[in-house]
């Protein structure tokens, strides 16, 4: 695969890089069948020429699909929120730092970067939760969620995975088995997932032969609220004063 | 090179040269996305689209690509395609977009495609470089949807999301994970194996009266037949 | 900390680049038939995973901040130029050295693996040390496959094969069976 | 002295003894041809003397030496020389020999001494007679036993070896010369030891044969450092790397021989023959040959010349049984069968088996189950396993990186594979494959 | 030309006893005491299953074998279908019983040319075949059975359907227990076999018994099992040692899951596990360590299965680097 | 959204690109070590069976041996003439003159003329059976028909027929010397196909003792040697030698008297194919 292996280099490349001295592996002449001599400016040349046109070719079809895109990314992120934050009449995008919630600087969009949440309010303009997005391992691979969290009366809203490799009929269930994610609609974190429920707030009732993705789903929430909950907490005092 | 036909160079990828199933290229998307004949035909029809677009492209402008440096414009071309393929199924089908990952922009790499630019495209007028891109893509999409198909049936009991079975069928999970894909082709393979030999055995059995051909009986369980395929060993 | 161990052996064995995520098959098929070369091989595949990690987590924190979606013709296009320059410089500076790693440098070029840890490290946001572990990681997932794959397909070099099994199909096979002997090892350490 | 109580790995075989070990060795009559073939030992063959026509007497020398490891071939009756030619050697193929009619009424014994008498001599002009008395090792081999008595002068031996284990199951010869002529063996020791230069002997002997151990204990001379050991029956005890790790502790290098640890290893019953050549005065003319096994009416212990045919040792020992079906020159662990009742009885040979068809049915063949028996069988620590996959598919030369020219085809492998791989016999294709084309 | 009387063969001409059939079937007969058990403790359903996966091994080997039907006097097929039946629980539908049989013989034996060639253990090959196919049905275990002649389970599921009581009978293993309710069974129940399993898990002492039998016969590497034994006691005993709520102890962890089977008849198979004395110590060591990890830190509950099919895959590596040093070979030289 | 990121994206582009572009260049003209592309193209046109009938290890070898101008395009029996032609015209060599040669067997002694003094019981292998008392076969020189001359011919040029005797299909057979190393009683010699006169038979046995154990062994009785030009045949240690220098004046009046059929004049194929009527 290597490109010039076979090829030969330029005779000002040759002289203009090695100085006069010839290869010594290398024939005196070589067969002229062989191809016309580039040099080695044209060859740079036409790479960078290549790709710039490549950069704008691209970059047209970006801008051309980034609405559609955009959209798309959007929509999905307000169906997870609007179930997680069970259907708030808006919502507002907010970013997670070390201070604490802010809003979002608007021009530089960075959704690769930053943290987002996202505070839910009822038609009342008030504040009724917040969603939460947060990774960690599950059974195969990363599992990534939402869920929605309420700081005023301390329990979840609803839980919705977004991404996972689960197995399918098994750990899948996470995302498939309705009776699993209803289940986080009003249960009191920290949370814990066990076999049977003794009906103690914060239990939820693990899928049988799941039993470990159903724990990555409660440790995922427990971990990512154990960091959050104070900024949140602040954050809704502010909002709520 | 040996002169070919049209039909020829069309036809050649589609089966007889199948890129997956007998040349074995491009096994990663191959295999990784075949979980169902929907991500198949997808990750089939991009991947042709890219094959297409980049060896017109590659026979249109061969002129002007010098040799030290084709490879890299190959791969600059191809990667073009691919991020326009990302791009575009990112907008129009956001959830195959997201099923297949990364295995789109891994077309990239699929050496299939640079495969076809080196040994055809670059030599070829464009619209014979463009069958030839037709031929392999249609046999990679096929390839694909013959392993994805499988695999959905088995694993799931539907066919594009149509189930087969009825409610209780009890889906063989296996086929849709990892080993699954691997097995898959296996069979595949073996299938075509014996499908071939015993062409080929049908064809000697014209020519040659029977019993001239006979297997040398294996003496003491020893199955000696292989002992020609010894003959690397002085190397 | 805890977290690179995990992402190395995510990495290594769990979602084990060749086994389970169907990465760099071209030459888990075709470099393995001999244990010696499969383990050049596999040293070699470290090593370019290790610079392309290095280079990916370069990208993206000075070049593609601000065009994401040029990240796949960047990222081929510096991988394949820093394989081939290495690749050159070696065979002159150590033709031993080329003669063990460096033939097999080209051909992981154009090998999903290595575009692949590019893609995942940077859709995952991995910084440079957690892009370090899954390089490494994974390199040494890709070697361990390899390796075992050309061991045993050594051993059935001198099995009596059926035909129709010989070549890539038995291949194949045994991959699959690796494959099912490795979900063993999953949910390993996050199962607390 | 350290000592190795046994060897690792090897097998046990029954040794099925019983049915010569009390037969007392005796004589068979003259028969009325003999045939020598010009290769009777390990080495160069013998250079023709005679040719069609000529009369020869008993003991005369037929071909002589070609070379120091080579050895003279004698003519082991009077009588005249038929022709020369290709005949049945007990190597499978056809080799040159001289075909002698006997002389139904010739004197057989010679009108002189042949050999001088050894008393009187110095060790080098010993050695110099055992060469022209075409001595060699009777054990199997026939190595040329005036070799061993000069080793190179990097070599210092320290230790005689004398070979009485006869680990092969069936044969007694060596066990009825113990038996009956044990002060020969020693005479014979005293030769060796004098020509070597060295005071020490040890006899090894397993421990089925109580009674050998017994009188050799009994008639070991005092004056000389000996020492009679019995050791635990398992094949091939007798092997000499085995034998001199068993005795002396000692392992001979790989591809290496018993004068790289300072011994010397000789069969008893070459020994004993040492022995009588200087007390007869004749050549190696005669030998004493085990008949044996269950496809024989008579089996005995015999006193043949050299170069009798088989037919008329079989008829000396009563005849074949009806379901005779197999002829084996040597013993059933490494004897070799031979196709032809033409063959002659060489200078080497120990014993003729006669299996019936009970023994030689043919056993079904399965595939290598990896069980690694074979490894815990070999005695040379190879892997017969792997070595035996790779004849299969004619890996010869790969076989040698696994260390085939180890193998000294004991046959140990076969014997313990429960597949009924024959895996010695593929060693020993892969060895003569070898020789014919040695690896690139 | 005429017969000749005489024959010529290759010495030896002596044979040892033991013969692969021989061996074979006596490891089948040896497996009567064990199979009795299992369907002493899950009645006529572990009949059922044993019989079903067997009839997928023998069905396979001799339809695709590569002599038919004479293959299958070598026993070694029966043995992968009654070892691969001894996995399962007893619930089970029969139909998947005879596909896990028809894939292990087919894929674990058959493609790499049969008997004596392939690298895994054809049998694990179809438990695991089946336990990634069908992850629910395999981990359903029977809580109890009404009366001994009862099924346990809905074993007559149509081909291709899912059984009908898949939630109704679900109860949990040992391992189960301590792995996801940290509830420990009583090692006298473990060793009696009074606990929820597959078919050959709750036998261990018969097992034990059995394989003693086997080795004594010297139709068995005992040092294998006795490696596996040995690690896996002082790693759960250390471990142990260090925080007892947390990790079982030693006669646990011998006693629990499939221990028992796997390392007594699973991980001896000759085939598939080293040739030399030294390389089955490793190989042993190598699948007491797998388990052990795969047990406490992974997330699966059993581990045996794995184990041994991951360190099946390292056989020829292990054979490779356990070669023996050759009589008389220079010491620094031997090794390799 | 804003033409800024169309700038932005084709600097990025273009720059990676001429950057390392560059890069290669200079790391190219450093380092460059120097193989003749030739090899490569020439290995591409060459039948790639590795068959050694060249004389050289492989295709590639002799890829490098024609490049190199060591061997002559034609040294290649496998290649058709026109592809032969393609090689020459690359290199821009002379194709050379091929000559053809073929595999013959140097015995005719099958099942049903010679003598099998024992019966051999082993594997199925003339290797293995010479390992054994010379296979059982009455005559020690004769063909074992056990077929690993068969298996070793990679073209099929060897079949064994109804008397286990391996015949050769001369239109198949490259020359390569495969059969050759492969039978242990050394039977087969490649000879050039114009070489009609064969002695099949390495018996040294004379007379009866030669006749007893073959019916087509040479017995050395020497008529050929009077029926033939003088010098072309010659007794060595009973069996007739022909001498091949003198290959001009063999000519078929040689085989008329032979008693046994020893001697035979050769044009296509030795003996009847399996495939034909026998
Ligand atoms: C092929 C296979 C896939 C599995 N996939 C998952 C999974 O995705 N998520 C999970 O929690 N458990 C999975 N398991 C099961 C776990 O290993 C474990 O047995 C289960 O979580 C225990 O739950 P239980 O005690 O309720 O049966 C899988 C098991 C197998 C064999
Ligand atoms: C496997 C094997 C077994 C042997 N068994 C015996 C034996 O039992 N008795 C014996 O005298 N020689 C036996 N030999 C031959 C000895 O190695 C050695 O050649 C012999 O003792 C040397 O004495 P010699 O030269 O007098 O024959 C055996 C050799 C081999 C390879
Ligand atoms: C070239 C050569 C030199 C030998 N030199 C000696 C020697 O010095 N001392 C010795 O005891 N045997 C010597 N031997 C004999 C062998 O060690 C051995 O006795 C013989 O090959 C047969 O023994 P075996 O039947 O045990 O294989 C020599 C053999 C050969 C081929
Ligand atoms: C001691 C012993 C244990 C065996 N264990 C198994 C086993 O676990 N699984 C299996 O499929 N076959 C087993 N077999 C049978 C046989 O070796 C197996 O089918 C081969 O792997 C097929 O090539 C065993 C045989 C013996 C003698
Ligand atoms: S015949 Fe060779 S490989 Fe077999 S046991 Fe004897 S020495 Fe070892
Ligand atoms: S004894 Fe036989 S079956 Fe056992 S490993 Fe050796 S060759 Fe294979
Ligand atoms: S007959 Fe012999 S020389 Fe001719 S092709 Fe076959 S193996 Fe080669
Ligand atoms: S010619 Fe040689 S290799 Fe061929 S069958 Fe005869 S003996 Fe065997
Ligand atoms: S397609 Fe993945 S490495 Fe070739």
């Amino acid at each position: 695969m290597s490109e010039e292996r076979s090829g030969n280099i330029g005779d000002a490349q040759r002289r203009g890089l090695v100085g006069d001295e010839a290869l010594p592996d290398e024939p005196a002449a070589e067969p002229a069948a062989l191809g016309d001599e580039v040099s080695s400016l044209r060859m740079i040349l036409t790479l960078g020429a290549a790709g710039a046109l490549a950069g704008l070719l691209i970059v047209m079809v970006f801008n051309a699909t980034l609405p559609a895109i955009e959209a798309h990314r959007a929509e999905a992120v307000r169906l997870a929120v609007t179930e997680v934050l069970q259907q708030p009449a808006r919502y507002e995008a907010l970013s997670v730092t070390e201070a604490g919630l802010v809003e979002l600087p608007r021009e530089d969009v960075q959704p690769a970067n930053a943290v987002l949440v996202y505070v839910g309010f009822d038609e009342g303009g008030r504040a009724t939760g917040v969603a939460v997005t947060a990774a960690e391992a599950g059974f195969q691979d990363i599992v990534g969620l939402i869920y929605g969290f309420d700081p005023q009366s301390g329990t979840l809203l609803g839980m919705k995975v977004l991404e996972s490799k689960e197995t399918p009929g098994l750990g899948d269930k996470i995302q498939k088995d309705a009776r699993f994610v209803a289940q986080f609609a009003g249960a009191r974190p920290p949370l814990e997932a066990v076999k049977r429920p003794k009906g103690e707030e914060g239990e939820i009732d693990s899928i049988t032969g799941a039993t470990i993705s159903s724990r990555a789903v409660v440790r995922i929430i427990n971990n990512s609220l154990e960091r959050l909950r104070p900024r949140i907490e602040a954050h809704f005092q502010e909002v709520v004063r | 090179m040996r002169q070919t036909t049209p039909q020829q160079d069309l036809l050649r990828g589609l089966w007889r040269e199948n890129p997956v199933l007998i040349q074995m290229l491009g096994l990663c998307p191959a295999l990784a996305v075949t979980n169902n004949v929907e991500n198949s035909l997808a990750m089939g029809l991009a991947t042709f689209f890219v094959l297409c677009g980049s060896s017109l492209l590659v026979s249109l402008c061969k002129r002007w690509i010098p040799g030290e440096i084709r490879i890299s414009v190959y791969i600059l071309i191809i990667a073009t395609f691919v991020t326009v393929a990302d791009l575009c199924l990112a907008a129009l089908l956001p959830d195959i977009h997201k099923a297949l990952g990364a295995f789109i922009a891994l077309i990239v790499v699929n050496c299939m495609i640079l495969g076809r630019q080196e040994a055809f495209a670059s030599r070829r007028p464009v619209g014979r470089a463009l069958l030839d891109a037709v031929g392999t893509g249609a046999g990679f999409t096929l390839a694909l949807v013959m392993l994805g198909g499988t695999r959905e049936v088995l694993g799931s009991g539907s066919f594009l999301n149509v189930p087969l079975f009825g409610p209780s069928y009890e889906p063989w999970v296996v086929m849709i994970l990892p080993p699954g894909g691997f097995l898959t082709l296996g069979v595949l393979l073996l299938g075509l194996a014996w499908w071939e030999e015993r062409r080929r055995e049908r064809v000697k059995a014209g020519g040659v009266p029977a019993g001239a051909d006979m297997e040398p009986s294996p003496a003491l369980g020893m199955s000696l037949s292989e002992r020609a395929s010894s003959r690397g060993d002085a190397a | 900390m805890s977290e690179l161990v995990w992402i190395f052996l995510s990495a290594l064995v769990v979602n084990n680049f060749t086994l389970a995520l169907f990465l760099g098959l071209c030459p888990f098929m075709g470099v393995s038939s001999r244990v010696e070369t499969a383990l050049r091989m596999g040293a070699a595949n470290i090593f370019v995973l290790v610079v392309t990690s290095l280079s990916v987590s370069f990208l993206n924190a000075f070049v593609l901040v601000k065009a994401p979606y040029l990240r796949i013709i960047a990222f081929i296009v510096v991988i394949a130029s820093l394989v081939q320059v290495v690749e050159t410089v070696i065979k002159k500076v150590s033709p031993v050295l080329f003669r063990e790693l460096g033939i097999y440098l080209p051909l992981i070029t154009t090998n999903c693996a290595i575009l692949g840890l590019a893609i995942f490290q940077t859709n995952r946001g991995y910084g440079f040390f957690e892009g370090l572990a899954f390089a490494v990681g994974a390199g040494l997932g890709l070697t361990l496959a390899l390796v075992l794959m050309a061991s045993i397909r050594e051993e059935t070099e001198l099995a009596d094969v059926p035909s129709i099994a010989r070549g890539m199909g038995l291949v194949l096979i045994i991959a699959g069976s690796l494959s099912l002997g490795f979900m063993g090892f999953a949910g390993l350490l996050s199962s607390s | 002295m350290s000592r190795a109580l046994t060897f690792r790995n090897g097998v046990h075989p029954g040794d099925a003894k019983e049915l010569t070990a009390a037969s007392p060795i005796r004589r068979l009559p003259f028969p009325d041809e003999v045939v020598l073939p010009l290769r009777q030992h390990t080495g160069a063959p013998a250079k023709l003397l005679v040719r069609a026509g000529d009369r020869v007497e008993r003991g005369d020398m037929i071909g002589a030496a070609a070379g120091f490891i080579s050895s003279p071939v004698h003519a082991s009756a009077a009588g005249r020389v038929r022709s020369i030619g290709p005949w049945p050697h007990p190597s499978g193929g056809f080799e040159p020999a001289v075909r002698i009619v006997v002389d139904r009424y010739a004197a057989q014994m010679p009108r002189r001494r042949l050999v001088p008498d050894w008393e009187g001599l110095a060790p080098k002009e010993i050695v110099s007679a055992v060469q022209a008395a075409g001595v060699v090792g009777l054990g199997g081999a026939a190595f040329p036993a005036h070799v061993k008595l000069s080793p190179p002068a990097d070599q210092t031996i320290d230790t005689l070896v004398v070979n009485g284990c006869e680990c092969e199951p069936y044969l007694t010869s060596d066990h009825r010369v113990m038996l009956e002529y044990a002060d020969r063996v020693y005479t014979g020791v005293r030769i060796m030891l004098r020509c070597l230069g060295i005071e020490r002997a040890v006899v090894g002997i397993e421990r089925n044969k109580p009674d050998a151990i017994e009188t050799m204990r009994r008639a070991a001379p005092r004056d000389l450092d000996i020492e009679v050991v019995g050791l635990d029956v398992k094949y091939p005890q007798g092997a000499e790397k085995m034998l001199i790790k068993v005795l002396l502790d000692r392992e001979v290098p790989s591809g290496g021989l018993p004068g790289n640890v300072g011994a010397v290893v000789q069969n008893v019953g070459s020994i004993a023959m040492l022995a009588e050549v200087f007390e007869t005065g004749l050549p190696l003319i005669e030998r004493i040959v085990t008949v044996t096994g269950p496809g024989v009416r008579k089996p005995g212990n015999w006193i043949v010349p050299v170069g009798t045919k088989l037919c008329d040792l079989i008829e000396g020992s009563g005849g074949l049984d009806d379901d005779a079906s197999e002829i084996i020159f040597g013993g059933p662990m490494m004897g070799a069968s031979v196709a032809s009742l033409d063959t002659p009885v060489l200078k080497g040979t120990s014993g003729v088996l006669v299996l019936s068809t009970n023994e030689t049915r043919l056993r079904d063949s399965h595939p290598c189950i990896r069980c690694g028996r074979c490894l815990e069988a070999c005695p040379v620590f190879l892997n017969p396993q792997r070595l035996g996959s790779l004849a299969r598919k004619e890996s010869f030369s790969e076989m040698l990186e696994h260390n085939l020219m180890d193998c000294m085809l004991c046959g140990c492998c076969s014997y313990a594979c429960p597949s009924n791989i024959p895996l010695s016999h593929l060693f020993a294709t892969a060895k003569a494959a070898l020789r014919r084309r040695p690896a690139a | 030309m005429s017969e000749p009387a005489l024959g010529v063969s290759a010495s030896p001409h002596v044979k040892g006893g033991d013969s692969t059939p021989t061996i074979m079937w006596s490891v089948v007969a040896s497996l009567v005491p064990v199979v009795a058990s299992a369907i002493y403790f899950f009645g006529p359903s572990a009949a059922l299953l044993l019989a079903a996966s067997c009839a997928g091994a023998l069905a396979t080997e001799m339809c695709f074998g590569q002599r038919g039907t004479r293959r299958l006097c070598d026993g070694s097929a029966a043995i992968t279908g009654l070892l691969l039946g001894l996995t399962l629980p007893p619930g089970l539908p029969l139909w998947m019983a005879f596909l896990g049989g028809a894939f292990g013989i087919g894929f674990g034996k058959l493609v790499y040319g049969g008997l004596g060639q392939n690298v895994f253990n054809p049998a694990l090959l179809g438990r695991a075949f089946l336990q990634a196919a069908f992850p629910v049905a395999i981990t359903t275990w029977p809580v109890r059975a009404e009366s001994w002649w009862s099924l346990r389970g809905d074993n007559f599921a149509l081909p291709l359907m899912s059984p009908a009581t898949q939630d109704a009978f679900s109860g949990a293993t040992p391992l189960g227990l301590m792995k996801f309710e940290q509830t420990a069974t009583s090692s006298w129940d473990l060793v009696l076999g009074t606990t929820a399993g597959s078919l050959g898990e709750t036998s261990g002492l018969v097992i034990l018994v059995c394989g003693l039998y086997l080795a004594v016969r010297r139709h068995l590497e005992w040092r294998i099992p006795a490696s596996i034994f040995c690690t896996v006691a002082l790693l759960a005993g250390g471990l142990h040692l260090l925080d007892a709520a947390r990790y079982p102890g030693p006669v646990f962890t011998l006693f629990s899951g499939g221990l028992m089977l796997g390392a007594v008849y699973m991980a001896t198979d000759m085939v598939t596990s080293p040739v030399t004395h030294r390389g089955c110590w490793i190989f042993g060591a190598g699948i007491g360590l797998l388990v052990i990890v795969i047990r406490l830190w992974g997330g699966l509950s059993e581990g045996v299965m794995y184990a041994i099919l991951l360190m099946n895959a390292l056989v020829p590596f292990i054979n490779r680097a356990t070669q023996p040093r050759v009589f008389g070979a220079i010491e620094a030289e031997g090794g390799s | 959204m804003t033409p800024s990121n169309i700038i932005d994206s084709i600097v990025i582009v273009a720059g990676v690109c001429l950057v390392f572009g560059a890069l290669i260049a200079i790391v190219h003209g450093k380092f460059r070590v120097f193989e003749d592309p030739r090899i490569d193209a020439t290995v591409e046109l060459l039948p790639g069976t590795n068959c050694g009938a060249c004389s050289t290890p492989g295709c590639r070898a002799f890829a490098e041996a024609l490049v190199s101008g060591e061997q002559q395009p034609a040294a290649c029996t496998v290649m058709s003439p026109e592809d032969r032609e393609d090689v020459a015209e690359l290199l821009g060599v002379e194709a050379g003159q091929a000559n053809p040669r073929v595999a013959r067997l140097l015995c005719a002694g099958g099942s049903d003329v010679a003598v099998q003094s024992a019966e051999y019981r082993g594997f199925e292998s003339c290797k293995a059976a010479a390992a054994v008392a010379g296979g059982g076969k009455g005559c020690t020189w004769g063909c074992l028909g056990l077929a690993d001359c068969e298996l070793s011919c990679d073209l099929d040029a060897i079949q064994m027929d109804a008397r286990d005797i391996p015949v050769v299909t001369p239109d198949l057979c490259t020359a390569c010397g495969d059969c050759v190393d492969a039978c242990p009683k050394d039977l087969f010699v490649l000879m050039p196909r114009e070489q009609h006169l064969i002695v099949q038979c390495k018996s040294e046995l004379e007379g009866d003792e030669a006749d007893a154990l073959c019916r087509v062994a040479c017995n050395g009785c020497g008529k050929c040697v009077l029926d033939a030009a003088d010098g072309v045949i010659d007794m060595v240690n009973g069996l007739a030698v022909i001498d091949y220098t003198q290959n001009v004046s063999a000519d078929p009046n040689a085989t008329a008297r032979c008693p046994t059929g020893a001697i035979a004049w050769v044009e296509k194929a030795q003996f009847e194919s399996p495939g034909g009527e026998g």
